[in-house]
């Protein structure tokens, strides 16, 4: 296709992705709240639209009307720029997550998805190991001894984690050969004994628990969301900030969410691979829903976790992710090598 | 030749014996010890009669090959053995003397501590001094020569308790060791000059030369300083001084070691290498010189000695002195002759001299005897006969022997005439002062009275110490008896030139002296010998009158000449005069300059003074290292600028 | 050869038998017992193959034997070039014997840091042995500043009061000499283009060489230098004493004799095989340097109230032999400094441990404070009695053989040199006499020395080979001379050639 | 297309930008960083070789400088926080214990 | 003017500025960040070179990683502005110009010596399969060797960040030996 339209596609593309994107993390709070409030015998929001579906929508507008303060004491350029960083990373890793097989539109096949570079997933990592500054920069540079130690446990335990994260993927990329998140999932095709659909996730088992776990770690959530925990440490490394500014750390913390589901969901459940029947453009729809019904799966669970599990201590946390999962995401590894190599 | 005369047997057997008692003795009885040493001692001794034997039916000289021992380029040495006259007669005087002794030694010895050590060191010696004897090269003689000294060194050192003795061994041990030296380099020049040290080769290419009569060459410096060597070995002046210190050692080793045999080693090795001598005239003058005066000079130490061993001591080292005068006036086959007969009556002596030691309990001073004749009747009986063998009367053994020599003294020429006189003045004196001792021992009465425990009688005679004198056993009394056997009839067979003449194929009749022992008449032959008896006449007259009619006189005399006396009696005080000439400046000397001097001060300095500048220097340098790193870092980014100019200059040139 | 692919190896066994050990050595639980078994069954060992190289050995021929020649590093062109020749086959075999006996005295002596002590006394017999066979210029200086290390830290970590200061001594003096052979190396091979001794030779010898007439005098003072601290030569020598004095015993055996053995073999394979005409143009004052070794070395021993000390300065003396014989370039005097190397190396390692033991009973050297000690420890005196004599040179016993051939050599090069080396034999005399009366004879001085025992089991299994070699060796030189003497002959060949332009000046 | 000479001299800046960090640098933590950007300058060029000579052990080697730097940062910075436990303080002129 | 060349010189730009700036600024933090920049910007150059597996590695690892350790130190340590000392005029008198003499040769030679010829980017196959290949047969030993180096690193980071002596037993300072 010729250049301009390859571009075109490109723009719509991220457009609509960035739409989609923002409407989820929008609605994964509204969702998050929802449930939390029943597993607690609460309505949850109610007030805003029927079953407070606009909640978000009213959210977001009292962030941007929100008086945007600074404190004193805080170095200025870091304290700014912090916020910054996470969201654009958050965002980013967005961009190479393939929702769908490509369609055709006038002869163009156009693949659902930014862009498919073939390290897809090494990209995913290296930007979510870059988000942790954001993190970091915003507990130091607030100059607040909680933010600060906020910012140190984050980086500590993002840092510890990212290793069994990726130990936890490499199973799957043995399985698959190629760092290509495409190609991991058209690897995932067919069957086991021809009803069982031919996911990472029976293989993988022990790597996805792992990944699970990690991921949990990545994003600083319940059970592991110490750096913010509000008893400790006064919501931690985001305790200086307000309005705007929260917001994005807010949403670079949900969309972190989602790209860690799309990710196991990529990974381990096959993407948007599923039963397709109907008429063509039923068809051409059902891969997306799929997808999306998958991840819709992970962020629930996300929440459900969230209103079980009670916070960890430091110290376990650590020990936990240095004498526990590492070990036990090696031996996964190993094991699936030796499989493969069988 | 016929069936091979297996001579090595004769030096091993002993050997054997030392090894055996050596290792064994320590743990088994002395009874065991004994056999075991005179079966050894005696085997030889056989197998030297066997050979005696046996040796009209070889031809001479006989040789034996046993194995190799050095071969370095052109040079070799073996373990081969040598067999003329000369070492037949050494052979039997040897084995026979020894094993006489070695008998007697049992009953010296009996109480002795280290009675199996005794016994081993004594075999050892044997077995050297054979080797000295029976080697068919001058090496092989060195190995002997070196071995006899090891085996006095042990042996004189055998009451090692006893500082006296540790230290008289170590000097004998070291100043014979003086001479070796010079017999050491004399082996260097024969090997240089004729490119072996083996007895037929060497004498076969000395023929050739004819004698240095004019000036000294190489001949005259070999027979020198062989010379040095048989004065180390045979005590003549200067290096004597070891001999009376021996004494210190047990009375059979002096009889054994320092009468008979190793001492006169120097004598046989002088007459070995006669051809050598002969043929520098001035190496015979300073023989026979040496050998005069030594006579002379250990005979008047001899007079004032009142320990009885050290008579004998000194009259050992004058009778040597005699038999290097004949060596030196060529007469070797007559100091061959004294060497076999003095082997006879100075083993004799000494032997007797101990059997009254161990009557009297220990006691070596004659001052302290006297009046023993009745109660060790035998011992005086054939110390008698020695006395009268060594004082030279007829018909005992000394006479003939002594009378040759001086005969053939005469006979050589002028200055034969000076030896002569010498030598006979010295008879003189040596029979006085041996009567001397005769009569202080055994006459007028016991001046004893009962002996203190220790004193010289340290070495465990305290059994016999207490009560009257009494006479020793069996065992010691035989072989007096058949020494003084020998003493008596041993000089007969020199009658009529018969001992010459068996050596004659040894020294050839081309002796210098022969000619003019033709040349002068029978008569003046007869009237020299009635001199001399009547000489030693006078001495024994001399001393009886002194010692017995007139026992006051001799102190008066020592007053009268005071100084004299004294010088005398502290043997001219040679040994101090050594003391401050040589040992004293070379130990001080080599603390004090070589050791603290150049050791310590000039190099140990030398080398602390660079280090501390090192030091020094580094001290200042040190500084450099700020111990900043940013400093480091800098000079490291100077540096690797350097070397990129380098590289970049050589890089370049390409 | 009968057995082809072991006699290829043998050499290369036989240098690092003993480092394996060592490496085994490492792994060993430290049980004190097993280790010392362990060592001693590995010294044994090594000494059983080395046995193999003298057994066949061509004696006839004066070559190297048993060789190997294979690229070790390409740049640099160091080759892995080892062999022995009559020369290095002896003195290989007298460290692979008295290594065995130094564990043997260290049996009792070493108690604390036992394992330590094991490794570095066999990593420094590889490295001994290391020197004698290699055939490759940096080979062997590689070797040389190997046996340093191990033989410091043996002074300096189990040596006695002042033992630091010894060892530095003993290893900056080394160091600094062997930093001239290095310099020497270094120009040869940048000139010849190769390490290897051999091809070195040949091309010095053929005169293939540019520039070497220039700088000959230098090299070979390079190397001299080197080695005349090593042996030690006269003024070099004062870093000996102290280093014996402080050293263990197994040490100041294996220095006494092997390292000292290391500069006169020096000598004898490099300075005449490489620069025979400068070795011909220096011989005068080398000479008169071992004579005042000798005598000097004799003199300072006998006033010496040091028991080791004494021993010390009498290897300086004997020592002093040996490089007369070398420098006499007669076959005579090289036959007999080598057999004076071997002969030194066994009576004065027995001399050492006879010492060591005493130190070990009294903890002390001082002669003051012994005497009369025949008769509390008979075996002990009657031992040492031996061996000092064997040490003094007299006939049957292994001193005399080499010291009257170099005498004999020296002799045939100038009469003067012969009659001094001579009055040597007086000297020895004197000094050791000297000392066995004062230590020995008398009365028991110290009411201390009544109660102290005689020689033990480990020490007679470790005096008594050293006794019975200088017997063997004294009665029987010629099983040793037999291979000596043509490889002498080889190392004097190109004298021949020399002999005719220098003899002039 | 982009001659190889562009890549070596930009890594050679990036070097010497991490020589001078750590001449003129006083905090220790810079001049550490200083080294990784040397370290940075170096690989460039490594990896600009391996496209330039078509080897793919550049790269290779690249893995190596990192995993070299891994460690050495992990020592490095755990000497850094031991020191500042005892100096109380990150600046190298007054950490002078090398001085003897 | 090609694509590549561009996006050299502004992938480049970044590095110099990041370079440039990480001298300039006297807070560790900032000197951090901009080299985190630096990182990243060499990353995209490595992208520019076909090497997007080493890219990766880089942005992990060294801006992922390494780097947050830094800043984790500087938070840690708390590190504040640092002071102009004067501690060693060595650095001004002779480093820093060794050091331009030293770079400016380099870069005269490079520019001298530099042919023309153009880096083909991509031309080389840097995918992970390739380079796994060649890190687990030709570089085994070297890799081997490597993760050793690792371990140790890792034993002596703890020993020497583990509380001083005065830790009871069971810290990792007992456990290193």
């Amino acid at each position: 296709m010729p250049i301009w339209l390859y571009i075109l596609a490109s723009v719509i593309k991220s457009a609509v992705l960035l739409g989609v994107l923002l409407t989820a993390v929008a609605y994964t709070v509204w969702l998050e709240r929802k449930v939390v409030g029943h597993m607690q015998n609460r309505w949850g929001p109610t007030r805003v639209g029927p079953f407070g579906l606009l909640q978000p929508a009213a959210d977001g507008l009292k962030f941007l009307f929100k008086e945007d303060l600074t404190p004193p004491h805080v170095y200025k350029p870091l304290f700014l720029a912090a916020p910054l960083i996470a969201v654009i990373f958050a965002l980013t890793s967005i961009s190479v997550i393939p929702f769908g097989n490509s369609i055709t539109i006038g002869g163009y096949s156009i693949p659902l998805q930014v862009t498919d570079v073939n390290i897809g997933l090494l990209l995913i990592l290296g930007v979510t190991s870059m988000g942790v500054y954001g993190v970091a920069l915003a507990g130091w540079s607030s100059n607040n001894k909680y933010s600060l130690l906020g910012g140190l446990r984050a980086s500590a335990q993002m840092v510890s984690y990212e290793i069994s994260l990726s130990l936890s993927l490499v199973g799957v990329l043995i399985m698959a050969g190629s760092f290509s998140l495409r190609e991991i999932v058209n690897a995932q095709g067919g069957h086991f004994w021809g009803f069982i659909p031919r996911w990472n996730i029976f293989p993988q088992l022990i790597g996805f628990f792992c990944y699970l776990i990690a991921a949990y770690a990545e994003t600083n959530r319940i059970p592991f969301d110490l750096p913010e925990a509000e008893t400790e440490l006064v919501a931690g490394y985001h305790t200086e900030y307000s309005s705007m500014k929260f917001a994005m750390f807010f949403m670079a913390e949900y969309a972190n969410m989602i790209t860690v589901a799309c990710l196991a969901t990529l990974m381990f459940f096959g993407g948007w691979r599923g039963p397709l029947f109907g008429p063509a453009i039923l068809q051409a729809i059902l891969p997306v829903f799929w997808f999306a019904a998958k991840v819709f799966v992970f962020l629930f669970i996300y929440i459900w976790v969230r209103g079980t599990l009670p916070r960890f201590r430091y110290d376990q946390l650590m020990s936990f992710g240095w004498k526990f999962l590492l070990p036990l995401a090696l031996v996964n590894l190993i094991a699936t090598a030796i499989a493969v190599a069988w | 030749m016929t069936s091979s005369l297996n001579l090595w047997l004769i030096p091993v057997l002993p050997l054997a014996g030392a090894a055996i008692n050596g290792f064994l003795g320590k743990k088994s009885s002395r009874t065991a010890v004994t056999t075991i040493q005179l079966a050894f001692s005696g085997a030889s001794f056989a197998w030297a009669l066997y050979v005696a034997a046996r040796f009209s039916s070889v031809a001479l000289p006989y040789q034996e090959y046993l194995a190799h021992w050095i071969r370095s380029g052109p040079f070799t040495a073996d373990f081969a053995f040598y067999l003329d006259q000369l070492t037949l007669i050494m052979l039997l005087v040897v084995t026979g003397v020894g094993f006489l002794i070695h008998i007697y030694a049992i009953g010296y010895m009996w109480e002795e501590e280290g009675f199996y050590r005794f016994f081993a060191y004594l075999n050892l010696f044997m077995f050297f001094m054979l080797m000295l004897i029976l080697s068919n090269s001058y090496l092989g003689m060195f190995i002997g020569w070196e071995g006899v000294g090891l085996a006095s060194y042990l042996l004189i050192g055998f009451w090692f308790t006893k500082d006296s003795a540790a230290s008289a061994g170590k000097k004998a041990f070291i100043v014979t060791r003086i001479g070796d030296c010079g017999f050491l380099i004399a082996l260097f020049l024969l090997i240089q000059h004729f490119g072996s040290l083996n007895f037929t080769q060497v004498f076969d290419r000395v023929h050739p030369y004819a004698a240095e009569t004019g000036g000294a060459g190489f001949l005259t410096a070999i027979a020198l300083l062989l010379m040095l060597g048989a004065c180390g070995k045979s005590a003549q002046i200067p290096l004597y001084v070891w001999l009376p210190d021996a004494m210190e050692g047990p009375t059979p080793v002096s009889a054994l070691i320092h009468a008979a045999t190793m001492v006169t080693a120097g004598v046989y090795m002088v007459s070995r290498s006669h051809l050598i001598f002969e043929r520098s005239p001035m190496a015979l003058t300073v023989v026979a010189v040496i050998g005069t005066l030594t006579a002379f000079f250990a005979s008047t130490i001899g007079i004032a000695q009142t320990d009885i061993k050290k008579v004998l001591a000194y009259s050992t080292v004058s009778q040597l002195g005699y038999m290097f005068m004949a060596c030196g006036v060529g007469a070797f086959s007559a100091g061959i002759f004294h060497l076999m007969t003095h082997a006879f009556f100075k083993g004799l002596l000494f032997l007797a001299a101990g059997s009254v030691i161990h009557g009297i309990g220990g006691e070596q001073d004659m001052r302290k005897m006297g009046g023993l004749r009745s109660y060790i009747p035998v011992t005086f009986g054939t110390m008698g006969i020695a006395t009268l063998a060594i004082s030279g009367i007829p018909p005992f053994a000394g006479f003939w022997s002594k009378d040759e020599i001086l005969w053939k003294a005469f006979s050589s020429g002028p200055a034969g005439r000076v030896y002569w006189l010498i030598g006979l003045i010295t008879a003189f004196i040596t029979s006085f002062y041996m009567f001397r001792l005769i009569f202080m021992t055994f006459f007028s009465d016991y001046r004893g009275g009962h002996v203190d425990e220790d004193g010289q009688g340290s070495h465990g005679h305290d059994a016999h110490g207490h009560g009257e004198p009494h006479e020793s056993p069996m065992v010691m009394l035989v072989p007096l008896m058949i020494l003084a056997f020998l003493a008596t009839v041993g000089g007969l067979v020199g009658i009529g030139d018969r001992f010459e003449h068996f050596l004659a194929p040894v020294f050839g009749s081309g002796e210098v002296a022969a000619a003019a022992g033709e040349a002068a008449s029978r008569g003046t032959e007869f009237l020299l010998m009635g001199i001399s008896i009547t000489v030693a006449i006078l001495g024994l007259v001399l001393a009886y009158v002194l010692y017995i009619s007139k026992p006051y006189l001799p102190q008066k005399i020592a007053d009268g000449l005071n100084g004299f006396y004294t010088a005398v009696l502290n043997k001219y005080y040679v040994d101090e005069i050594y003391a401050r000439l040589f040992v004293k400046p070379l130990v001080e000397g080599s603390t004090r300059i070589l050791w603290h001097g150049v050791d310590q001060k000039v190099i140990d300095n030398t080398v602390n003074d660079a280090a501390d500048g090192a030091r020094k220097v580094s001290d200042e340098v040190r500084h450099m290292q700020s111990g900043n790193l940013r400093s480091y870092a800098s000079w490291i980014a100077a540096a690797s600028a350097v070397m990129i100019a380098y590289m970049i200059w050589v890089g370049v040139g390409r | 050869m009968n057995t082809p692919s072991l006699d290829s190896m043998i050499v290369t066994l036989v240098t690092f038998a003993p480092l394996a050990g060592a490496l085994l050595l490492v792994l060993l639980p430290r049980r004190d017992r097993d280790i010392r078994i362990f060592s001693l069954v590995v010294s044994l060992l090594t000494f059983v193959l080395s046995l193999h190289l003298a057994v066949y050995f061509h004696r006839t021929q004066g070559g190297f034997q048993y060789e190997i020649n294979k690229a070790w590093i390409s740049s640099p062109n160091i080759r892995y070039h080892i062999g022995v020749d009559g020369i290095s086959l002896w003195l290989v075999i007298l460290t692979t014997f008295l290594t065995p006996l130094c564990v043997l005295i260290s049996w009792k002596s070493v108690h604390d840091r036992v394992k330590e002590f094991f490794i570095i006394l066999l990593i420094l017999e590889t490295a001994l042995i290391g020197v004698f066979i290699s055939l490759d210029l940096f080979l062997f200086y590689f070797f040389w500043e190997a046996t340093l290390i191990p033989m410091a830290l043996l002074i300096g970590i189990f040596g006695h009061e002042r033992k630091v200061y010894a060892a530095v001594k003993f290893f900056v003096y080394t160091m600094i000499a062997s930093a001239f052979m290095l310099a020497a190396i270094l120009w040869l091979y940048a000139h010849t283009g190769s390490f290897d001794f051999v091809i070195i030779r040949d091309r010095v010898l053929s005169g293939g060489v540019p520039g070497f007439p220039a700088a000959a005098q230098w090299l070979f003072l390079g190397f001299f230098i080197a080695f005349a601290v090593k042996v030690p030569v006269f003024p070099f020598h004062t870093w000996l004493p102290d280093a014996h004095v402080e050293a263990p015993t197994a040490g100041s055996v294996l220095l006494a004799g092997v390292l000292l053995k290391m500069g006169t073999y020096g000598m004898l394979r490099f300075n005449l095989g490489l620069f025979p005409e400068q070795a011909r143009r220096n011989a005068w004052w080398i000479v008169i340097l071992a004579l005042i070794g000798i005598i000097y070395g004799a003199l300072v021993a006998m006033v010496q109230p040091n028991l080791k000390k004494l021993v010390a300065y009498s290897s300086i003396s004997h020592l002093g032999f040996v490089v007369l014989g070398i420098f006499s370039f007669t076959q005579s005097g090289l036959n007999g400094a080598m057999f004076v190397m071997l002969a030194h190396g066994v009576s004065t390692g027995g001399l050492f441990m006879l010492t060591g033991i005493l130190h070990e009973r009294r903890h002390t050297y001082e002669i003051s404070e012994f005497g009369g000690l025949a008769g509390p420890m008979p075996i002990y005196a009657a031992s040492f009695l031996f061996v000092l004599l064997a040490s003094a040179g007299l006939p049957l016993l292994n001193g005399f053989i080499g010291e009257f051939l170099v005498m004999n050599g020296a002799f045939e090069d100038r009469a003067v040199y012969g009659v001094f080396a001579a009055t040597g034999v007086i000297w020895s005399a004197c000094y050791l006499l000297w000392m066995y009366q004062r230590v020995f004879y008398g009365k028991v001085t110290h009411s201390v020395n009544n109660s102290i025992g005689d020689m033990d089991g480990f020490e007679r299994a470790a005096v008594w080979p050293c006794a019975a070699a200088t017997l063997v060796m004294g009665v029987a030189p010629i099983l040793w001379l037999g291979a000596i003497d043509p490889a002498v002959r080889a190392a004097l060949t190109p004298f021949t050639q020399v002999v005719s332009k220098v003899v002039g000046q | 297309m982009v001659p190889l000479s562009y890549y070596l001299v930009l890594g050679g800046f990036l070097f010497a930008c991490g020589v001078a960090g750590f001449l003129i640098k006083r905090n220790i933590i810079t001049i550490f960083m200083s080294i990784e950007l040397m370290l940075n300058g170096v690989n460039l060029s490594f990896v600009a070789f391996a496209a330039h000579w078509h080897a793919l052990a550049g790269q290779v080697f690249v893995f190596f400088v990192m995993v070299v730097a891994a460690a050495e940062s992990a020592v490095g910075l755990a000497i850094i926080i031991a020191v500042y436990r005892t100096r109380e303080t990150l600046n190298v002129d007054q950490i002078n214990l090398l001085k003897l | 003017m090609s694509i590549h060349l561009i996006l050299f010189l502004a992938f480049g730009a970044v590095c110099v500025a990041g370079a440039v700036n990480l001298l300039a600024q006297t807070h560790p933090i900032n000197s951090a960040l901009s080299l985190i920049a630096v990182m990243a910007a060499l990353a995209g150059e490595y992208l520019l070179l076909g090497a997007e597996f080493v890219a990766a590695v880089q942005v992990i690892v060294y801006a992922g990683a390494i780097m947050v350790l830094f800043v984790f130190t500087i938070m840690l340590l708390n590190a504040g502005v640092e002071e102009r000392t004067k501690g060693s005029r060595v650095a001004a008198l002779i480093g820093v110009p060794g050091m331009l003499a030293g770079s400016i040769l380099v870069a005269w030679v490079l520019l001298r010596h530099s042919g023309t010829e153009a880096v083909a980017a991509g031309a080389l196959p840097g995918d992970p399969k390739t380079i796994g290949q060649l890190l687990f047969h030709e570089f085994l030993l070297p890799f081997e060797i490597t993760s050793i180096l690792i371990l140790i690193a890792i034993m002596g980071a703890v020993v020497l960040a583990s509380k001083p002596p005065t830790s009871p037993a069971g810290e990792p300072a007992g456990e290193v030996d």
